[in-house]
């Protein structure tokens, strides 16, 4: 494979073995969400314990990127506060939309950095995108479910 | 390129000046996307160019010489295109901006309403269902479909059920862009007849690759599209006996398809022009006509013989591949040239990205043809479609990609 | 070319290869039929070549290189054209086959229904008059009109009659491609926002020749076309804002245009893609982002300036043959570059045919606007239009060429 | 003007010095055509007597080959039965869809032989025709009304 490729070994790891992988009991939310043009799909939940994010579990379907993706996203938000996992979060947005000109900054993104080659592809950047949209999505509504019960 | 004999396809790869790109640095392309849109030869590039370095002007209406000439460029295409499809006049040829807009307007001015039924198929392309759809909302009539049998074929013993009194139009494709199933044409006009339904038939898939005779097929409108048949984006046909384009109500207003204009009213022209509104694509068909003079000159039997031979080459190479599955029919009986599959485990999407490191063009996803592909418990497919400057070459360099992507997976 | 002091249009003439030609050997071609289609630069038409010859794929869902070139082409003329008008994000750039598909699309989209009523004016070209009729006829509304003053203007006092409480939609263009003049659009949309009507314009002879900004026009949208903004014929842009694009229905079906199809149902896309069914002009496309960068390069201050220049010499001249009538303003306040005219008792066709003879290309008839036409008591009008590359040696050839027409019939 | 030009001399006189022109009395029919596309009109009457042509009156408006052709067609069809009217309409239609290719037959078509010269231009084809396709029309509605009467 050429050297632009997007498949980076990190990338195939994670594609292999992903990590945090199948759904989980407690959760305080849980989204699904569906990518219409190629089918790729992620059932995603997130409990929070206060304001930091406890548990991501998911269950999904689609290519080595999109599940990539979802892996390296587990890694990099399960036990960090909300605020944190948000820097992560807007990191990786950035990043993807960078079209490969952001050299990504490993601190925050650890793993993830891998993805920079994919910011390259615009059709494959929703694939990379999709767990974390997903996320993102589960979040908001943890988070206003636990404001709603707590005024 | 071993295998094909009914054409000369170097001689005319050398017409196509794409095919001999790079993707990157020493990876040639290798284009097997035609199902998506074909190549265009330099003869089609050279009408167009000359057409606007000589003669781009307004068609219709003007009396200076550039007009005159564009008016003759445009309404010779429109002769070559009715004698293309085997018409019985030029003034049964209409010029839309693609298959799509054809499909959409047959859908505003077929008449249906409340208790009617619209009859499609589970296999067809977006553009001949969602204007079905909005149809059938915006009148209160009914859609129903056919459903598709496992190996890829439409389930006709769906036909009496679905095909009732009650049913106005029947609309389907001639040859499916996912499966590339070939459909029984005769059938299916024969039943609609029987119930006095309209049919509709979607060629755009058929056009480009076999040729088709409008009169033989005894359908009352067919639809096909430019740039699948060699010619430029920007120009698709609705061909209708006249009869029906004179019975029919106009579909887009403006320019060029009225007969008498004032504030209070207006009368319509006459087909062809009556559903030609605005300026037309004039430059495009001047490169459709070059596009159908290169498939004459090469002639449809010829290109149908080849893409055959093709398609059963493909077949072969493909199930070849541990683990391939073919998604549409097994043999090459009533099938075109375009082959949807899925490889193991590997997700469409790595499969494309993979063969195009290799310069290996091939297209990924739902195809706009969502429904089909539920049916058949995929989400996306892989698709490889041929037309008539594809070779053997390109059939290995696809399969020796896949083996390569299988490796690479582990799968 | 004496007068040009604002542009160097021998230099510019240079661009287009069209301008060397000769009509009949030794008879070059004056081209002054720019209101009915421009002509192109080398440079339009070798983005057009370059996508065939090397990047020609369809656009979107593909992952091959190609399909993601041909994508970043598409997408990025939309992001040009976007910027051309001052749009508030590509998004809002709608790519239509030209200007009357995308006020067809209006006359479907926008709501109104019995007891509603639609204002277009006496000025309209057919394309935005006919789809206004048609939609009045299909959803029981009413359709009025603002008239015109003697000379050539809308007629203002018009407006509080004809613009009321039931006004739901007006529809109105910008310069007229008869009479030249160029509406007071702030004035109708205030009047318009008064009674919460919907604002459409029609600005197919704007854009070209003087450029906008779609923000501050005030408008809900606009529609223009690529043929007459040096770009190729086939396509045509519709401009509104996004929250519109999204709060209305969508128009053709098909693909690209949809979120999520099942055969009972589908959702649509966000726009634009929503409004854009089936395989978009894609070349067109690549030659109007071409055409863009050739208007920004020259400046549209610079063109707006030099074909004021150019007006105001034509006029003169025009003025001075002798039973020249101007049909329009004759001055050159809130005017732009197309010049309708009678010449004494002498038909149009024959002024048009004999000009003809003399390589000089005027349009002549009612120009799509036969109600403005019926207005001011001509069945028909000859037009000289001219864009950057006119000359004053142009308007010297046509003046010449309409005083040998009188003297040939004795007039 | 150029050697191919349509405005032969005979087109010309025929403009300034119309034939037959105005209209007339007695008539069996009258007809009004209309070219939408320049606003060309002719409102045309037709006697017949018996068998022949009576007269043909007209009035019309528009470009000088729509005004000479009506003028030429008066002249071939006025005294003649409406057989032979006929035939000159059938010759002069057939000249008109040659597209300058066809050697007219001046036995037939006399003045109206000038008019070969328009055929080759396209647009110009349906000025030339309006007078002749009314004419045509007109003498369908008094046969009509002739047969109408006698039976
Ligand atoms: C004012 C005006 N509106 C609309 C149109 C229609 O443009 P198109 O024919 O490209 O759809 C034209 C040009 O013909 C025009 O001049
Ligand atoms: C079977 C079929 N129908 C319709 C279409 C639509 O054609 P177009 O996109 O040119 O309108 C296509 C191609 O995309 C097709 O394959």
């Amino acid at each position: 494979m050429s050297a632009d490729s997007m498949y980076q070994e990190i990338i195939l790891d994670h594609y292999r073995n992903p990590h945090h992988k199948g759904l989980r009991e407690p959760y305080d939310a849980q989204v699904h969400h569906l990518n219409p043009t190629c089918g790729d799909e992620i059932t995603l939940r997130v409990a929070l314990d206060g304001d930091t994010v406890a548990d991501v579990s998911y269950d999904s379907e689609g290519c080595s990127i999109s599940q990539a993706s979802a892996s390296v996203l587990t890694d990099l938000v399960i036990g960090r506060s909300v605020t944190e996992a948000g820097k992560a979060y807007d990191a990786f947005v950035e990043l993807m939309q960078s079209k490969g000109q952001l050299e990504p900054d490993e601190d925050v993104l650890e793993d993830a950095v891998a993805f920079a080659g994919v910011s390259k592809y615009p059709a494959r950047v929703k694939c990379a995108l999709l767990a974390w949209m997903a996320w993102r999505d589960a979040v908001v509504q943890a988070s206003a479910d636990m404001e709603g019960s707590t005024s | 390129m071993g295998l094909c004999m009914t054409l000369d396809v170097a001689r005319i790869r050398k017409d196509f000046p794409i095919l001999d790109r790079e993707v990157r640095p020493s990876v040639p392309l290798v284009y097997l996307d035609s199902a998506a849109t074909s190549q265009k030869p330099a003869q089609v590039l050279d009408a167009m160019r000359d057409y606007y370095e000589r003669h781009n002007a307004n068609v219709h209406r003007g009396i200076h010489t550039l007009a005159e000439e564009a008016t003759a460029i445009y309404e010779g295409t429109r002769a070559k295109v009715a004698t293309f499809v085997n018409a019985a006049s030029p003034s049964e040829v209409v010029f839309t901006k693609n298959s799509t807009e054809a499909l959409n307007l047959l859908a505003h001015v077929l008449p249906f309403g409340p208790g009617d039924e619209v009859v499609v198929t589970e296999m067809e392309h977006h553009s001949n269902l969602v204007p079905w759809q909005l149809a059938c909302q915006r009148t209160g009539a009914t859609l129903k479909w056919i459903g598709l049998t496992d190996d890829g074929r439409l389930d006709l013993d769906d036909l009496d059920r679905v095909i009732t009194d009650r049913t106005r139009v029947v609309s389907f494709v001639h040859q499916s862009n996912l499966l590339g199933t070939v459909n029984p044409v005769d059938v299916v006009v024969a039943k609609a007849r029987s119930v006095g339904a309209y049919v509709v038939l979607d060629a755009s898939q058929s056009v480009p690759h076999m040729g088709i005779d409008v009169q033989a097929l005894g359908v009352d409108a067919v639809a096909f599209t430019g740039h699948k048949m060699l010619g430029p984006t920007g120009i698709g046909v609705l061909w209708a006996p006249l009869a029906r384009l004179e019975e029919w109500p106009p579909f887009l207003g403006g320019g060029e398809m009225i007969d008498e204009v004032t504030m209070a009213g207006s009368t319509w022209a006459v087909p062809p022009h009556k559903y030609e509104a605005g300026t037309p694509p004039i430059a495009e068909a001047a490169g459709l006509g070059a596009a159908v003079d290169y498939l004459t000159d090469v002639g449809m039997d010829a290109v149908r013989a080849h893409e055959h031979e093709l398609t059963a080459y493909a077949l072969e190479q493909l199930q070849a591949v541990e683990g391939l599955r073919i998604i549409g029919p097994t043999t090459t009986e009533m099938r075109g040239g375009a082959i949807s599959f899925a490889l193991g485990t590997v997700h469409p999407h790595d499969v494309g990205q993979l063969l195009d490191e290799r310069g290996v063009a091939v297209r990924v996803g739902h195809h706009c043809a969502r429904p089909a592909c539920l049916r058949y418990g995929v989400p996306a497919t892989t698709r490889a479609s041929v037309h008539l400057y594809t070779s053997t070459d390109d059939i290995d360099a696809l399969v020796e990609g896949l083996r390569a992507v299988k490796a690479f997976f582990g799968a």
